[in-house]
């Protein structure tokens, strides 16, 4: 089965930082493939590097294709009208801007936008149309962050931290969204809470010093707990030992 | 190489006798500038007949731009001062002439003050003298107009700024010390729209209205006079501008009657041939008599006083000499320049206006009362 | 009884929706707080409301038994009243080292000091160490705040509240997006926030273990109202809680 | 301008590099380039083209004082927008106070000149304490245009000569018998330089003393993120009013020399161009850094004055006209300059030290 | 009465004019969060364009619809002008807004400057139909037409500039950019034209403002647009940034207080009214008449 996405030997220099030195991962056509690794160590600058988003001043080498396209000759925005959805770590919602302009902001040129499958998701989203979204919660702003790359149809999702801040309840939602996007589209994920990854991924990539740690499997590096202590640090999240 | 801080060059003999000229190259004065230095190598070239030299002496002329500004003036003259220059000319803007006028007793060289108006500079100090007109000139040829003043009714409409506000108290001096009732409406220079204030002026009905206005809303004012009716209902008097500007009376322009500091055809002397044949175009304009008589002034001052400044001072002090606009003469109480000054009407329409002289006020009809001499 | 912070009818209106309603809590000396609640619940616009960074339309806080309702933030900051953010608001264009400073330097009195070399002052430079070495940012100490990840940036946050030295310290999400990693680190700084020293702390957490494994008491929020405030098991057990707050395990 | 003050600029921002010989030195260039530029009026050092005569000439001097001052205005606009992050577009208005504060208390009411020095700097640190007291009331672009508007004020009365006071549009000359000798007369211009430059000494040490303080600390926080100071406990308002305060009096101070060296007011210096001007200096040299705001203040009043010189000169004359017209106005010459620098040395004249730092860095590991 | 009746025309066709003038740059501030210091410039693009039109270009003329060929070359110009500095200048600073904002300012001194050294310092005659030179009786009052021709004309902008945002998707695209262009673009949407797109409007709104400034002064010279803008800005911070319709209300106010305040008070005045509105407005106020209040 070959890769939707190929990262090979990423090199990303930010500020005189060597942030990636020499990350190569593969995505998955089916599923979620889930990036890890600890704060700091470069997650969200790959994607970033992926949708060509690495900050002025920034270097980027190596080799990244999806479907035999190099991307990093392209402008950002035409990848993502090819199909290569984001939802950023920060949310970015357009604080200014009314919930169902951020998501009528959203919509692609030529594609029917899906509001009924984003509204039957966050039906807040619907109540809340007229708010302005700076006035959002928390919460709030993350379920309009993923609405907004949900109303088109994408060949690939690159998603950060979308758990981030979200009450349990909506965590249990989202994943489930993200269970059932991911059946047609292929996700990279970024992803903290270790529930949500074991729920969602088959595939892991770990980062570690600015290089790939471990890849391959993720229900191996789940299962096995020598593994996962050691990649992951305390090998399982709190959550596990006290609820 | 060292030196003292304090030191400064000094010239004489049959070394070239230098000129600083400080005035307006760019900037919004610009176009006077450029009348001015014009003038002044006409009238140089005249004063020396042709040969550029006084005696032995050739005359270097040095040029700076202050682009309107007196810091900047005041920096060039300084610069000229240090170099030992003694004559210093220029001073397109009242500011700048204000300005540079101290440095001349301070530093006791000679300064010749150009086409600004402003009255402060007359007696300002023995060093300097001047070679154009003063706003006090304009306005005794605006009496001129309405014959005699008692019991008339005379409304001063002008810029609320210095420029405006001195033309406003030589209309009360001149006009209302002549027994006529003088009252006035000032606008600020920067007004945009100038219908309330055509709209008093309208309210007073005045006998004579004299309008005091420069600058680049000048249009806008006049065409709103003239749309609510002011012009055809009194005499109105104004300054004739810059040829340049004539087109921007619109149809005001003929209902107008200018006094005139100068215009291409207002006097018909030996200076103001050998000047248009000597300017560029071969038009005179408004501000070349004023170089066209620094150079006359600045030669007569170093034929009779060579290097010394005091000596300069003297000899142009009382001194009489004809020049574009005719007889001149240097007061020497306060260094006024007497002059003839005219009354003109615009007449023709859209691009096509010509000035056509009314009347010729002779030198001392126009003369402002002496002032002391202040240093 | 002595609550260290009380509120009295707290609310905050716009137009006709009360975001937050008529809340009436108190924290004990000492006591650490758990608050949770739906995303929108009103959480964080309620520590905005504590702490004066919002007016409330009525109500009142108590800081130590003083009305301190129509205090600017910063006055009730120096009376020990101490916060987070949500969202990290640190100085972006200091240092990390200078960022801790700053708060030290704010905790130590206010007054103006124009001529004194910062720098020089070694008492605030080694408070400021010392509190990066709790928070585990003392290796970071020169990297510019603004470049920091997200992690890190939430504990310079933390960092920033510790060396304010507050007796009542309100902490929005502290956990949201730091790695699996960390997270036990980070809690084992939070419980020693409050420990021996006889601070209080209000704490915002959607991280139900971490608010289990820390709380003395939890207050759930809906609707901008406290649906309940009591100890964690009965908390845990409340139908509604369960219903609208933690849906079905993953 | 001279490459003497030039000099300590890579002290302030080439730290990281490996420690150099010179290192030990360091510390003392600003010192060494002050002496030095102290004994500079004792040089008849020609530089063709740089400047019209040798460098002791009183034009020269009179130009590298206008510089002086213009540079340590700008590390004082600094103090406000680099390090405090306040956008004032009214920072003129406190110039012109010390400026027509000092003209008018010698000229009109007669005083001696120290005490209408003294009053124009109190009467300028007051001026800027009440409308900033005002104008902090807001943020962002709605402050720089409360500031803007006061400056308006500022220039609508200095140009309606209120009361007969400022002249209106053709200024004031200063009287110069209020004012004792050594400053008085085209010889003595060195003497002007040297206040120039101990006015320019003194405001960069308080600048950077303040900055280096624990309020300056405070002030860069509110840069960064003015809600966060007050949750620290600390009152942001007291201490922009300090910053706002402190910025107008130096501002003030620069006035009353600057009255001194021109001999007077003119109503340009009330304008809101020369506070754009400002900006254009701080922005130009590099803001929030040592060096870079006086570089830059000093670069552009250089360019303000001898680009007059340049566009008239002969090289220029000679040009087709396409070109020689623009190149004649100053204007367009030194807004276009403006333009390129903003252009090629993004983060000022200053942060050029650091990125030919990383050049050299570059070249060496090869 | 008729006085009062002609200060209002007169102050709502100075009114006009500032709308004219502050529309754009309303747009281009609110939108693309740049100060436009150069927008003076485009002003003076569209009135000399105009005035160079109506001389030269075939076709264009002082009268009917040669006048209305000479602004619109003038419009086209002013809009071209803007839509160039975008391209070449602003658009390789994006997210660097205080060298945007320098960048214009740059533009405009050198802009002055060059206009002078081409045409010079002086003011010239403006192409004026005879219409505009002639005055409209309304209730005794003698009204400039060139005045009313203003009013028109800012009426129809202000309308198409509305239309503009509420049903293009522009204005949307425009809107969200100013707060994160980044994320836009990972929208899949390239903000970049749409922000050449708002300062081509801008400039063009500009370049009429120009042209039919000309024809209401008479005359035509460098400095103009520089010295309107300043009660421009006045005039956007009053409206509330970015916000159009703030910008007309504001833009009215202003218009009306100078004149009557020229003609009651003392001169002057009137300037120094419109200023001390610009601080309580701001003071009570401070995201101005139509702002929105920032989010924490
Ligand atoms: N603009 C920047 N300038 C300098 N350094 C940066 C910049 N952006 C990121 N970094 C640095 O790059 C490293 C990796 O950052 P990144 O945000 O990719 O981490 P992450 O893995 O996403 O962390 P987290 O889990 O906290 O989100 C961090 O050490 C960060 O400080
Ligand atoms: N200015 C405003 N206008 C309208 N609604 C607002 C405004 N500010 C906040 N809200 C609403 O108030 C509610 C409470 O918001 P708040 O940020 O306090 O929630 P929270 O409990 O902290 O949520 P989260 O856990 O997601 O952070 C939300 O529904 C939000 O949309
Ligand atoms: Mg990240
Ligand atoms: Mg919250």
């Amino acid at each position: 089965m070959t890769a939707v996405l190929t990262v090979r030997d990423l090199s990303v220099r930010i500020a005189g930082l060597h942030i990636l030195q020499g990350v190569s991962f593969d995505v998955a056509p089916t599923g979620v493939t889930v990036l890890l690794g600890r704060n700091g160590v470069g997650k969200t600058t790959t994607l970033r590097a992926i949708l060509g988003l690495t900050p002025r001043g920034g270097e980027v080498r190596g080799e990244i294709r999806m479907a035999e396209q190099r991307l990093t000759e392209r402008p950002t925005h035409r990848l993502v009208r090819d199909g290569l959805g984001y939802v950023p770590e920060d949310r970015c919602v357009f604080a200014g801007l009314t919930v169902a302009e951020n998501l009528r902001l959203a919509e692609r040129r030529g594609v029917k936008p899906a509001y009924d499958r984003v509204y039957e998701l966050f039906p807040e989203l619907l109540r809340r149309g007229r708010q302005r979204a700076g006035s959002l919660s928390g919460g709030q702003q993350q379920m309009l962050a993923i609405g907004r790359v949900l109303l088109s149809d994408n060949r690939l999702l690159l998603i950060d931290e979308p758990t981030k801040g979200l009450a349990p309840k909506v965590v249990t939602e989202v994943a489930e969204v993200l269970e059932r996007v991911a059946v047609t589209v292929p996700v990279l994920l970024v992803e903290q809470n270790l529930a949500v990854v074991r729920r969602l991924a088959s595939d892991a990539v770990v980062l570690a010093a600015g290089r790939v740690a471990w890849s391959g499997d993720a229900a191996r590096l789940l299962g096995e707990p020598e593994l996962t202590r050691s990649l992951l640090g305390v090998g399982s999240h709190t959550r596990e030992v006290s609820a | 190489a060292c030196g003292s801080p304090q030191e400064s060059a000094s010239g004489g003999g049959d070394a070239p006798v230098k000129v600083g000229l400080v005035y307006s190259q760019s900037g919004p004065l610009a176009t006077y500038g450029k009348q001015y230095i014009e003038g002044f190598k006409a009238g140089l070239d005249y004063a020396t007949k042709g040969t550029n030299k006084i005696g032995n002496r050739t005359v270097e002329v040095t040029e700076v731009d202050d682009a309107g500004d007196p810091a900047k003036a005041v920096s060039a003259a300084k610069d000229l001062i240090g170099k030992g220059y003694k004559i210093v000319a220029g001073s397109t803007a009242s500011g700048v002439a204000l300005q540079v006028a101290p440095l001349a007793a301070q530093n006791k060289v000679l300064f010749v003050s150009g086409p600004a108006a402003t009255d402060g500079v007359t007696g300002v100090n023995k060093y300097t003298f001047r070679s154009g007109r003063q706003s006090y000139q304009d306005v005794v040829t605006a009496r001129s107009f309405i014959g005699d003043a008692k019991g008339k009714k005379i409304v001063v409409f002008a810029q609320d700024s210095a420029f405006g506000k001195s033309n406003e108290a030589a209309v009360k001096a001149v006009i209302g010390g002549a027994g006529a009732t003088v009252t006035s409406v000032l606008a600020p220079a920067s007004a945009t729209d100038f219908t309330p204030f055509a709209s008093q002026l309208s309210a007073a009905k005045p006998d004579l209205l004299f309008v005091a206005w420069a600058g680049t809303t000048a249009p806008a004012m006049w065409q709103t006079l003239d749309q609510q009716g002011v012009l055809t209902r009194t005499t109105v008097v104004t300054g004739l501008d810059i040829r340049a500007s004539w087109p921007t009376f619109g149809a005001a322009g003929t209902k107008i009657s200018f006094l005139s500091h100068f215009f291409d055809g207002a006097a018909d002397n030996d200076a103001a041939k050998a000047a248009k044949a000597a300017v560029p175009g071969g038009v005179l304009d408004l501000f070349h008599p004023d170089g066209f008589h620094a150079a006359q002034m600045i030669v007569r001052a170093v034929q009779e006083g060579g290097d010394d400044v005091d000596k300069m001072v003297t000899a142009l002090e009382g001194w009489s000499f004809d020049g574009v606009k005719g007889k001149l003469t240097v007061r020497a109480e306060d260094h006024a320049l007497l002059q003839p000054m005219f009354q003109a009407k615009l007449t023709g329409s859209g691009d096509q206006l010509t000035a056509e002289l009314q009347k010729t006020l002779p030198a001392e009809e126009s003369a402002p009362p002496a002032v002391p001499m202040k240093g | 009884m002595t609550a260290v912070l009380s509120t009295r009818g707290l609310s905050w209106r716009i137009g006709e929706v009360a975001i937050v309603d008529g809340v009436d809590l108190d924290l004990a000396p000492g006591e650490f707080l758990g608050v949770i609640g739906p995303n929108g619940a009103g959480k964080t616009s309620l520590f905005n409301l504590i702490t004066g960074v919002r007016r409330p339309t009525a109500g009142q806080v108590l800081l130590h038994g003083r009305e301190i309702t129509d205090l600017p933030p910063h006055r009730r900051a120096r009376r020990g009243l101490g916060r987070t953010f949500q969202a990290s608001s640190v100085f972006g264009s200091l240092s990390v080292r200078e960022n801790v400073r700053l708060a030290v330097q704010a905790q130590r009195g206010g007054s103006l000091r124009l001529w004194r070399r910062a720098a020089a002052d070694r008492e605030v430079v080694a408070a400021a160490d010392a509190v990066l070495e709790r928070v585990g940012l003392a290796h970071r100490a020169a990297a510019q705040a603004g470049t920091l990840a997200h992690g890190e940036k939430r504990k310079l946050e933390i960092a920033l509240l510790l060396a304010g030295e507050p007796t009542v310290m309100l902490l929005d999400e502290p956990m949201a997006g730091v790695s699996a990693e960390d997270v036990p680190e980070l809690v084992a700084v939070i419980r020693s926030l409050t420990g021996d020293t006889g601070r209080s702390v209000l704490m915002v957490e959607h991280h139900m273990d971490v608010i289990l494994e820390l709380a003395d008491r939890i207050a759930v929020m809906h609707h901008g109202a406290l649906l309940a405030c009591d100890t964690p098991q009965t908390v845990m057990a409340n139908a509604v809680v369960q219903e609208a707050y933690l849906g079905e395990e993953l | 301008m001279t490459d003497l003050d030039v000099a300590p600029a890579p002290a302030a921002t080439a730290a990281p590099a490996r420690p150099h010989r010179w290192a030990a030195l360091r510390p003392w260039t600003p010192l060494l380039a002050l002496a030095l530029a102290a004994v500079l009026p004792y040089s008849t050092l020609q530089l063709p083209g740089v400047f019209d005569g040798p460098v002791n000439s009183p034009g020269t001097l009179h130009l590298l004082a206008v510089c002086l001052i213009f540079g340590a205005l700008a590390a004082g606009y600094d103090l406000l927008f680099g390090r405090t992050g306040l956008l004032s577009f009214g920072h003129a208005l406190y110039f012109a106070a010390g400026v027509y504060g000092t003209d008018i208390l010698v000229t009109r009411a007669g005083l001696p000149l120290w005490q209408a020095a003294l009053l124009a700097l109190t009467g300028g640190a007051t001026l800027a304490a009440l409308l900033g007291a005002v104008a902090l009331r807001t943020a962002g672009i709605a402050f720089a245009m409360v500031t803007l508007a006061f400056a308006q004020v500022g220039a609508i009365l200095v140009a309606r000569d209120f009361g007969g006071l400022t002249g209106g549009e053709e200024g004031l000359p200063l009287d110069v018998a209020g004012v004792p000798a050594v400053f008085v007369g085209v010889t003595n211009t060195v003497n002007l330089y040297w206040l120039a430059l101990a006015y320019l000494a003194l405001v960069v040490f308080v600048v950077h003393r303040v900055s280096a303080s624990p309020t300056g600390r405070v002030l860069a926080g509110i840069r960064d993120d003015e809600r966060r100071i007050g949750v620290l406990g600390l009152d942001p308002y007291r201490f922009k009013l300090v910053a706002f305060t402190l910025s107008g009096a130096l501002a003030a101070g620069g006035g009353v020399i600057y009255c001194l060296l021109v001999g007077g007011a003119s109503p340009h210096i009330t304008s809101s161009e020369l506070t754009l001007s400002l900006l254009v200096m701080v922005v130009l040299g590099g803001p929030a850094t040592r060096w870079g705001p006086v570089i830059g203040g000093m670069l552009y009043m250089y360019l303000d004055h001898r680009l007059t010189a340049f566009g008239s000169s002969s090289t220029v004359d000679a040009l087709p006209s396409v070109l020689s017209g623009p190149l004649s106005q100053p204007l367009f010459v030194l807004g276009t300059v403006f333009i390129l620098a903003v252009y090629f040395f993004p983060g000022g004249l200053a942060g050029l030290t650091t990125r030919l730092a990383t050049l050299r860095r570059a070249l060496s590991r090869r | 009465m008729s006085t009062i009746v002609l200060l209002t025309l007169t102050g709502l066709g100075l009114a006009a004019l500032y709308f004219l003038v502050a529309s754009g740059l309303s747009l281009v501030f609110g939108l693309a969060d740049v100060l436009n210091f150069a927008h003076g410039l485009f002003l003076s693009v569209g009135a000399y364009g105009t005035w160079w039109a109506a001389q030269h270009l075939p076709g264009a003329g002082a009268t009917g619809f040669g006048f209305v060929l000479a602004v619109a070359f003038g419009v086209v110009a002013g809009a071209v002008v803007a839509a160039l500095v975008e391209l070449v200048m602003i658009r390789p600073l994006y997210s660097r807004t205080i060298e945007q904002v320098l960048v214009t300012v740059g533009l405009s001194l050198a802009g002055v400057a060059l206009l002078q050294a081409t045409w010079g310092a002086d003011p010239r005659p403006f192409p004026r139909p005879a219409w505009t030179q002639r005055v409209t009786d309304v209730l005794g009052a003698k009204v400039p037409n060139s005045g009313l021709l203003l009013i028109v004309a800012a009426a129809a902008v202000l309308a198409a500039i509305l239309l503009f945002l509420r049903y293009t998707r522009y204005g949307l695209v425009i809107r969200a950019g100013v707060e994160n262009r980044e994320m836009v673009t990972a929208l899949g949407i390239d903000v970049r034209k749409a922000f050449t797109l708002v300062f081509a409007i801008g400039g063009a709104a500009a370049a009429l403002a120009g042209a039919l400034g000309g024809v209401y002064f008479g005359s035509v010279s460098p400095g103009q647009g520089g010295s309107l803008l300043i009660f421009a800005f006045i005039v956007v911070v009053i409206g509330g940034m970015g916000s159009v319709v703030g910008s007309a209300y504001a833009a009215v106010a202003v218009g009306l207080l100078q004149q009557f305040v020229n003609y009651y008070g003392t001169s002057g005045a009137g300037d120094v009214c419109v200023v001390a509105l610009l601080a309580i407005v701001l003071l009570l106020r401070p995201q101005g008449i139509a702002g929105k209040a920032a989010t924490a």
